[in-house]
Order: structure tokens, then C-alpha cells, then sequence
């Protein structure tokens, strides 16, 4: 790895970090519940650009398991998402708490 | 590792405290609940760089992905009335301002003797390094949770096993309605599920040497149980067939314990030239029993849904949730 | 500053935030992620801890380590009970707070 | 069987149980856990033998030394509690044999009697056998704890045992679950502070094991801190005045034999905690004779406020939950007297009364254990002590007379204290019996507790 490569990942993996601070910005906003979980799911995503970056800038290749890890399971708070709450358009009353897909349907 | 300070420590830091305290301060619980999740994401980079993978693949598993999981379930079950808090949840009152006094003065202590400690310190870091060679794996965390402390984890297992006990002694709750059946949830199905248990497997193997280990494997299945519970909806009350499951691990480390007391080195002490397979033996038990467990965690006890809408899938009659004889296995 | 010193000042911070959290919120759902932060704060002044090792040995701590992956997977199955009875008070109660907590207008 | 063969078998045993119960399912899970009661009882007075005769012993479990391995140990306390544990357990467990027992097998008689509190309907009938499993795990936990020689080792302990609590409030039912709830909430703030001073104890000192912080204790900020917040955290979870709030919902909602076990047992691990922290780990700080007589004065405070709170509930678990905050500051009184004089002697009195208490029979254990606690109090000139035991004892006289009243004016009204079966007056009666004998075997059990004490 040439001599400058390890402050370019650094910067890099900085970066990304900036671009998942933008994120977060979505989720803070909204303004449906369906933005702030694509959002986080994007954040999951920039998480796992992250570790591998600093696997190779810190040459720990065990980071690259944790990146693995991530990237398997970031969807599965999404899949609840789905299956579970549903997303819906923003409500009049929106920021008032989660909906459920059919209201009271047991 | 680098152990020098970065921007990007920095940013991440501010990162890590601004979302913590959103996660607690949002009046909309499931913004809340979105960023508990960033939090725990971002939390594992933390631990990454504090040199402790083997805590960022734990969180990353758990924090980002189960954890999640069954904090939205439960916003969904809770319903709009049950997730609607008050328009400033967390805001100063006067009972307030004695709690918000307390928690400063305690961060200010903590502050105060964090900053008296050595900058350096030995920890036990020498011991444990230098036992490894008879701890039978060569990754200190394995053997410290394993070996050196194994009794600790042997009680883990335990409270592990007593969350689901807990939950099985509730009463079953009303069965969600049910959405219709998911293409996508199938086809994310049929590609995450083999993909986590090989990845499980990996993890669990690898954990003698390099970070990984039961826990994050059993965090990882887990995953993939709870997409599968989503697609086709599972039962795991306590039918014969789950209990013994569950109780595998936990009896599996037990009786290594009763074995190494009875024919001689003492509780838990594992002769060092078998001490790296008694440890994956242990570990594999104590994957299957931990995700099973959290599966169970997260999948709680339902009654019959009142539509009798069973979906197409393998999910035959003895998956129905809360079945009246909770004898059905999966 | 330290790398150690930096994350365990974060650490304390988020106990702080976690501990009036804990305590201040009303809602069980807001009281419980409070005591997972305040978890996430004590655990990361532990593995903060545990960087300090490194210079003398080759590698940090493993024991806190240790120590932190039994508390994370305590702490989730903690919470995983928690939510289960707190949505059987929900359904018995019609409240999603503790009968201290509830006044006459609110949910 | 050797000694440290029996500190073996003891902590095995209740884990096995559990294992066993969990495995045999609904219908063996009753001879499971009575099995395991009786085995447990023997491998206790085979250690507190093995202690008596051979002085404290050690396991060093893994065979690692401490500072990296832990340490279990059973000196004179710690065998007292795990003989009087295992005894009340097997009450508990017979107890729990008909109580439990009824539900599964429809038997009339018994659903008249068995049944909770005006809280809610108890859980469905085919859970109600997870009580086996849960409880012996909670037991198991218990053992764990008093053996234990390490911190860390402790959180878990503690956990489990919290965890196990909370299970057991909730067997009562739907309407048991804010209490549950809130004990859950508790327990779990007590153990992120407790965790909190030990992670400060092991940063100052590298080591967690008891006996060698003991050696290493540097007088400074981060171990008061550190103090102070596992006290704290114990008190939240041990009920003490005025962290008490949380105990009488929780126990006055749980099923009879869940609350024997719960005020009997669990509330005291954290006592027992608290006691082994102060007399063996901090005693020797610099002006920490201040904190027992602080434990004390709040102790006073209980006995007062608990037998005040008790005469005013009209339920009989309410009041027994009341009555069980007044005992445990009778034990912060004992934790005090025996950082002073005459410890060991105190040191008996707390162990008597905590064997004695049960829901059935609140005055005649109390009794044993009081008499020898006044016994201390003149002996170390605490006359304030006295004067609160006796107060405190008039209360209990008071409440009673008021509960035996309504019992005897209008019982078929009141559901609590209709007819009982007869395996549960058996159980309570065993347990009076035994705390008499405790009273007679005085001398043998302060010889035990004085078996490895620290000074």
C-alpha cells in the first residue's frame, strides 16, 4: 500500500461519515415514517462503506466481518418495517406516532 | 491499530451523543426508535475503533438488527394511542430538574475520577494473553468469555433462557392482522437465509481465532429467524421440541461443568490439549439454544388470528400462532 | 486527548443522558431505550478502559471485553422481556405507562 | 464428599433442576423441582458441615487464579444463607406443589383457594408450571451469589436472579404486569449503577475479585463513586425505605407461594450484597463508619414506616409485603450492629430473621430473629435499636391482631384468607418449627458465622 493511501482512507472513511450525518438529517425531518426508515437504511449502508474502509486503512481485516455482518442484517429492521407498520403518507396529525397497516383489524 | 485521535473520531463522537439524545428526546417514539437503531450502527463503529471487534460484530447483530426489530414490533402492537407520548417527553419540570441535577453531578464525578485514572494501565491484558496457549483458542475474548471467565457465561446463557421463560409465562396477545402474503419478502428470503447461516457458521468457527464467536453467530441466525417469522409466521411457544432446544445450550455447559468436576480437574476447567474442541462444542449448543431464544423473543406468544387466513406457504396447520396445544413445533 | 479519554467522555455523557432518561420519561418504551443508552455509556467507558492498554501490551483488555459482549446480550434480552410486558399492560390497562405515571387526560 | 465437592454440588444442583423441570414439561416439572429441594437441602448441610469443620472454602473455577479466573467462595455467611435458602425452598416448593398443582389438574378445592390476588386472573393454567424451572433458576442464582467472590460474576447473578423475579410477579397475570413491569425498570437501573462502581473499582485496581480489591483499596474520589453508586443501585434493589414503592405492588399481585419466595429470599440477595460489600470490601475506607449508621437510621425509618403502612391495608399480601419492608430494616438495624460490637451475634439475628419470615407466620420468626437482635443492641449500647424493634414489634403485634380479627369476623368474604389446603399450613408450620430450632442451634450457627468473617 503506498505511503499515501492510509490518510486518503482516512479522509474517505471522514467523508462517508459527513454523508451519514446528512442522512440523519432525513430521519430527524421525515417527513413520513417510510423516509426516516429508507434514510436509515441508506445509513446502514454508508456504515458498512465505513468499516471497510477502515479495515484497510487500520489493516484489520477482521473489519471486514463486522462489514459483512452489517450488510446482512441492516434489512431487517426494515422487513419488520414493512410487514408490521406499513408505509403511509404523511397524516394531518403527522410526528404523532407509528400507523399500523389496517387499523384494529383483530 | 492507530490509536491516534482523527477527525473522524470526532465527528463520529458528536454523531454518537446528538443521536443518543434524539433517541431519548423524540417526541414521535418511532423517529425515536429509527434512531436508536442509527445509534446502535454507529455504536459499532465506536467499538471498532477502540479496537474491540468483537463487541462491534455483537452490536452490529444485535444493536442494529434485533434490537430494532422488536422495538418496532412493539410500536405496531402498541397501536397509535399506545406509541403517542407527550409533546415534550423529556422537557425540564420542576420533579424534572432534581433528576436532570442528579444525572449532571454523577457525569461530573465520573468525569472527575475517569480523568484521575493513569493514562496508561495494565489491566488484565498480561495474564490473559499469556494463558492463551491453554485456553485452547488463540482469540483472548473467546477465551476470556470461554475459559478464563466460562462461569459468567455459563449464568448468561441462563438469563438468556429466563427472558424467554418470562415471556412464554404471559399471557398469549391479540395475533397482528396479517398483511398479505410479500413476493419480496420471500425472494429477501430465499437470498438472506442461507446466506446468514453460512455467515453463522463462520462466525462461530473463526471465533477461536480471530473476533466472532457463539453470541454474534447466534445474533446473526437470529436475524434470519425473524425474516422467516415475517414471511411465514412461526409458533414458538413452549412445545417440547423448542424447550429442548432452548434449554440445549444452557445444559450442554452445565454438564461440561459437572463432567470436568467429577472425573477431576475441577468446575469448568477444561484440559488444555481438548480445550479448543470442548470450546466449540459448548459454542455450537450455545448458538442454536441463543438463537432460538431470541426467535422466540421477538415471535412472543399470539392467539389464533380471527381470519382463518392461513397463507400458501409451508406454514402448515401446526404454525398456526397460539394453536390451543402450544405442542406444535415448527 | 486520548483516544480512551475521548470515548469515555462520550461514555459518561450518555449515562447521564440514558440515567434522566430513565428516570424522567413516563412512557416505559422511552424509559427503556433510556436504560439501553445509559447501558451503551457504561459499556463504552468500559472498552474505553480497556484501549488503555495498549502500548504496554499488544493488544487491549480482552476482559472488559468480555464483560461488555455478557452485558449487550443481557441488556437485549432484558428489553425483549420488558416490551412483552409492557405490551400485555397496554392491553390490560389501556396505558402504556406505569399507574404512578398516568394522569386523567393523557393516554 | 469434600468440601469444595460440596460447593460443587450446591450451585449444580438448583441449575440441573431447572434443566430437568424445563425438559420433563407440565406434568414432570412438580417432581422435578421437589426433587431437587431435597437434594439441594442435604448438598447445604453437607457444605455448612464441610465449612464448620474445615473453615472457609475455595473453587477456583477453571482453575484460573484470580485476578484473571473467579473465585467462588463459602465462609460462615455465605453457608448460613445458602442452608437457610435451600430450607425455605423446600418450603416454598411444597407449597408451590399444591398451589401450582391445583390449576393443572382442575381440581375445585384447590382453584378456590389458590387463586390471586384482586389484581387479575392469573396467567393461563398451562404456563403456570414454568414457575418450576423459573424458580429453580432463581434459587440457582441465589447460590451463585452468595459463593461468588467476584463483581462481575455478581451483575450476572444478580441479573438472573432480577430476571427471575420479574418472571415470577408476572405469573399472577395481566393485571400483574405493571408491577412486574416496574420491578423489571428498577432492577435494571440498580444493576447499570452497580455495574457502573464496578467497572470504576476495576479501572482504579485491576481486579474484581473481593478478596484482593480488599488488599488493593486506594482510599479516593472513584472509590466512593464507586461506593456509592453499588450501594445505591443494591438499595433500589433490596426495597429499602424509601426505595421501597416497588415492592408492595409487586408482591402483593404475585401468587402466594412467589411471594414467599420473592419477600423470603430475593429482596434479601441484595441485603446479603450490600452486607458482604460494607463489612468485607469497604469497611476498611477511612470514615466509613459513617455509612452503616447511615444504613441504619434509613433501616429505623423502615421498621417504623412499614409497620405503619402495614396496620393500614385491608389485604392480607398487602400487608405482609408492608411487613416485609419493616424486616428488612430490621436487617440494615443487624448490617449496622454488626459493623460495630458484637457482630457475629447480630450476624445471627439478621440470619434468624431472615429464615423465619414467611407469609403464614410473620410474628413467631420474626420473633427468634428480634430477640437476638435486641440481644445485640444492649450488648453494643444501641438503645435507639431497642426502642425501635420494640416499636416496631408493637406494630406487628398491632397488625396482626387487626388481620386475625377479620379473618376470624368475616371470613367467608374475604377471598384471601379462605380455607387453605393442607400441604401449604404443613409448609408454613415446617418453617416455623424451623426457626425455632434456629433459635436452639444458636450456638452452632454463630460458630458457622463467624467462620471466615472478616474483622
Amino acid at each position: 500500500m503506498p505511503e499515501w493511501m492510509t490518510p486518503a482512507l482516512w479522509i474517505a472513511a471522514a467523508a462517508v461519515l459527513g454523508t451519514i450525518a446528512l442522512g440523519l438529517v432525513r430521519v430527524e425531518r421525515g417527513p413520513s415514517n417510510g423516509d426516516r426508515m429508507l434514510a436509515a437504511q441508506l445509513l446502514g449502508t454508508g456504515a458498512v462503506a465505513v468499516l471497510l474502509l477502515l479495515a484497510r486503512a487500520t489493516d484489520a481485516p477482521a473489519l471486514l466481518d463486522v462489514a459483512l455482518v452489517l450488510a446482512l442484517l441492516a434489512c431487517v429492521a426494515g422487513a419488520v418495517f414493512v410487514r408490521r407498520i406499513g408505509v403511509q403518507p404523511p397524516e394531518r396529525d403527522e410526528g404523532r406516532g407509528p400507523t399500523r397497516a389496517t387499523e384494529d383489524g383483530s | 491499530m492507530a490509536a491516534e485521535v482523527q477527525v473522524f473520531d470526532a465527528v463520529l463522537v458528536v454523531l454518537l451523543l446528538w443521536l443518543g439524545w434524539r433517541a431519548l428526546a423524540s417526541a414521535d417514539l418511532f423517529k425515536a426508535v429509527v434512531q436508536f437503531i442509527v445509534f446502535g450502527l454507529l455504536l459499532s463503529l465506536a467499538w471498532v475503533r477502540l479496537g474491540a471487534p468483537d463487541v462491534a460484530l455483537a452490536e452490529a447483530a444485535i444493536g442494529a438488527g434485533l434490537a430494532g426489530a422488536l422495538l418496532l414490533d412493539t410500536l405496531a402492537r402498541l397501536g397509535r394511542s399506545g406509541a403517542a407520548d407527550e409533546a415534550r417527553p423529556l422537557g425540564l419540570t420542576p420533579a424534572r430538574t432534581g433528576i436532570a441535577l442528579a444525572a449532571l453531578g454523577l457525569a461530573a464525578l465520573l468525569v472527575a475520577s475517569a480523568l484521575a485514572l493513569p493514562e496508561r494501565w495494565p489491566g488484565l491484558a498480561e495474564p490473559a494473553l499469556q494463558q492463551l496457549r491453554a485456553s485452547g483458542v488463540s482469540n483472548p475474548v473467546t477465551a476470556t468469555l470461554l475459559n478464563y471467565r466460562a462461569w459468567d457465561t455459563l449464568l448468561e446463557v441462563g438469563v438468556l433462557m429466563l427472558a424467554v421463560l418470562g415471556v412464554w409465562i404471559l399471557e398469549a396477545e391479540p395475533a397482528l392482522p396479517r398483511p398479505a402474503p410479500d413476493p419480496m419478502l420471500g425472494l429477501l428470503l430465499r437470498v438472506l437465509l442461507p446466506l446468514t447461516v453460512i455467515v453463522a457458521g463462520y462466525l462461530l468457527w473463526v471465533g477461536a481465532h480471530a473476533p466472532g464467536g457463539a453470541f454474534q453467530g447466534a445474533a446473526l441466525l437470529a436475524a434470519g429467524g425473524v425474516l422467516w417469522h415475517l414471511a411465514r409466521p412461526l409458533s414458538l411457544g413452549p412445545s417440547p421440541v423448542v424447550r429442548a432446544v432452548v434449554v440445549l445450550g444452557f445444559a450442554v455447559f452445565l454438564a461440561v461443568g459437572v463432567a470436568t468436576a467429577v472425573l477431576g480437574g475441577g468446575l469448568l476447567t477444561f484440559p488444555p490439549e481438548h480445550a479448543g474442541a470442548i470450546i466449540l462444542v459448548i459454542e455450537a449448543a450455545a448458538m442454536l439454544s441463543i438463537a432460538l431464544i431470541m426467535v422466540a423473543l421477538f415471535v412472543g406468544r399470539e392467539r389464533a388470528p380471527s381470519d382463518a387466513g392461513i397463507p400458501d406457504s409451508a406454514a402448515d396447520a401446526s404454525a398456526v400462532p397460539g394453536a390451543p396445544n402450544p405442542g406444535a413445533a415448527p | 486527548m486520548s483516544l480512551a479519554l475521548l470515548y469515555g467522555l462520550a461514555g459518561i455523557a450518555l449515562v447521564a443522558m440514558g440515567l434522566y432518561a430513565a428516570l424522567a420519561a413516563r412512557h416505559v418504551l422511552r424509559r427503556l431505550l433510556g436504560l439501553n443508552v445509559l447501558g451503551s455509556g457504561v459499556f463504552m467507558m468500559l472498552v474505553a478502559l480497556a484501549s488503555r492498554t495498549t502500548g504496554i501490551a499488544t493488544r487491549p483488555d480482552p476482559v472488559p471485553h468480555a464483560m461488555v459482549l455478557t452485558g449487550i446480550v443481557v441488556a437485549v434480552s432484558a428489553t425483549a422481556l420488558g416490551l412483552a410486558l409492557l405490551r400485555r399492560m397496554h392491553a390490560h390497562d389501556g396505558s402504556p405507562r406505569l399507574p404512578e405515571d398516568r394522569d386523567a387526560g393523557s393516554p | 464428599m469434600t468440601g469444595s465437592a460440596a460447593l460443587v454440588t450446591v450451585l449444580v444442583v438448583p441449575l440441573a433442576g431447572a434443566v430437568a423441570a424445563l425438559l420433563a414439561g407440565r406434568r414432570g416439572a412438580v417432581a422435578a423441582g421437589l426433587l431437587t429441594s431435597a437434594l439441594g437441602v442435604a448438598a447445604a448441610f453437607v457444605l455448612a458441615g464441610a465449612v464448620l469443620a474445615g473453615g472457609m472454602q475455595r473453587v477456583a473455577v477453571g482453575g484460573w487464579a484470580v485476578p484473571l479466573g473467579i473465585e467462588l467462595r463459602a465462609d460462615g455467611l455465605a453457608a448460613a444463607m445458602l442452608l437457610m435458602t435451600a430450607v425455605i425452598g423446600a418450603g416454598i416448593a411444597v407449597y408451590a406443589w399444591r398451589y401450582f398443582g391445583a390449576a393443572g389438574h382442575h381440581d375445585p378445592h384447590d382453584l378456590a383457594a389458590g387463586p390471586p390476588g384482586p389484581a387479575g386472573k392469573a396467567a393461563p393454567a398451562s404456563t403456570q408450571w414454568l414457575f418450576w424451572p423459573v424458580w429453580l433458576l432463581a434459587w440457582g442464582a441465589l447460590n451463585a451469589l452468595y459463593l461468588s467472590g467476584d463483581l462481575f460474576n455478581l451483575y450476572v447473578t444478580l441479573e438472573l436472579l432480577g430476571l427471575a423475579a420479574v418472571a415470577l410477579v408476572a405469573l399472577a397475570g395481566a393485571g400483574a404486569a405493571a408491577a412486574a413491569l416496574r420491578y423489571l425498570l428498577l432492577t435494571l437501573l440498580g444493576s447499570m449503577l452497580y455495574i457502573l462502581g464496578v467497572e470504576l473499582l476495576y479501572a482504579a485496581h485491576q481486579t474484581m475479585d473481593l478478596l484482593q480489591l480488599r488488599e488493593r483499596l486506594q482510599p479516593g474520589l472513584s472509590v466512593w463513586l464507586a461506593a456509592a453508586l453499588m450501594t445505591t443501585g443494591l438499595l433500589v434493589k433490596t426495597a429499602i425505605f424509601p426505595l421501597h414503592f416497588w415492592l408492595p405492588p409487586a408482591h402483593g399481585s404475585a401468587p402466594a407461594p412467589v411471594s414467599a419466595a420473592l419477600s423470603a429470599l430475593v429482596v434479601k440477595a441484595g441485603f446479603y450484597l450490600l452486607a458482604r460489600l460494607w463489612l468485607d470490601l469497604f469497611g476498611a475506607l477511612p470514615g466509613a463508619g459513617v455509612v452503616p449508621a447511615l444504613l441504619g437510621a434509613l433501616g429505623a425509618c423502615a421498621v417504623l414506616w412499614g409497620g405503619v403502612q402495614a396496620l393500614r391495608q385491608t389485604r392480607l399480601k398487602a400487608m405482609i409485603a408492608y411487613s416485609t419492608v419493616a424486616q428488612l430494616g430490621y436487617l440494615m438495624i443487624a448490617l449496622l450492629l454488626a459493623s460495630g460490637a458484637g457482630g457475629a451475634a447480630a450476624g445471627a439475628a439478621g440470619g434468624a430473621m431472615h429464615a423465619g419470615r414467611d407469609p403464614g407466620l410473620p410474628p413467631t420468626g420474626g420473633f427468634v430473629g428480634k430477640f437476638a437482635l435486641v440481644e445485640a443492641a444492649v450488648r453494643a449500647g444501641a438503645w435507639w435499636a431497642v426502642a425501635v424493634v420494640l416499636a416496631g414489634s408493637l406494630l406487628a403485634a398491632a397488625f396482626l391482631f387487626h388481620a386475625l380479627s377479620r379473618a376470624f369476623a368475616d371470613a367467608p368474604a374475604d377471598k384471601t384468607s379462605a380455607e387453605v389446603p393442607a400441604a401449604p399450613q404443613l409448609a408454613a408450620l415446617a418453617l416455623a418449627l424451623v426457626a425455632v430450632a434456629l433459635a436452639a442451634a444458636g450456638e452452632p450457627l454463630r460458630r458457622l458465622l463467624t467462620v471466615g468473617a472478616a474483622t
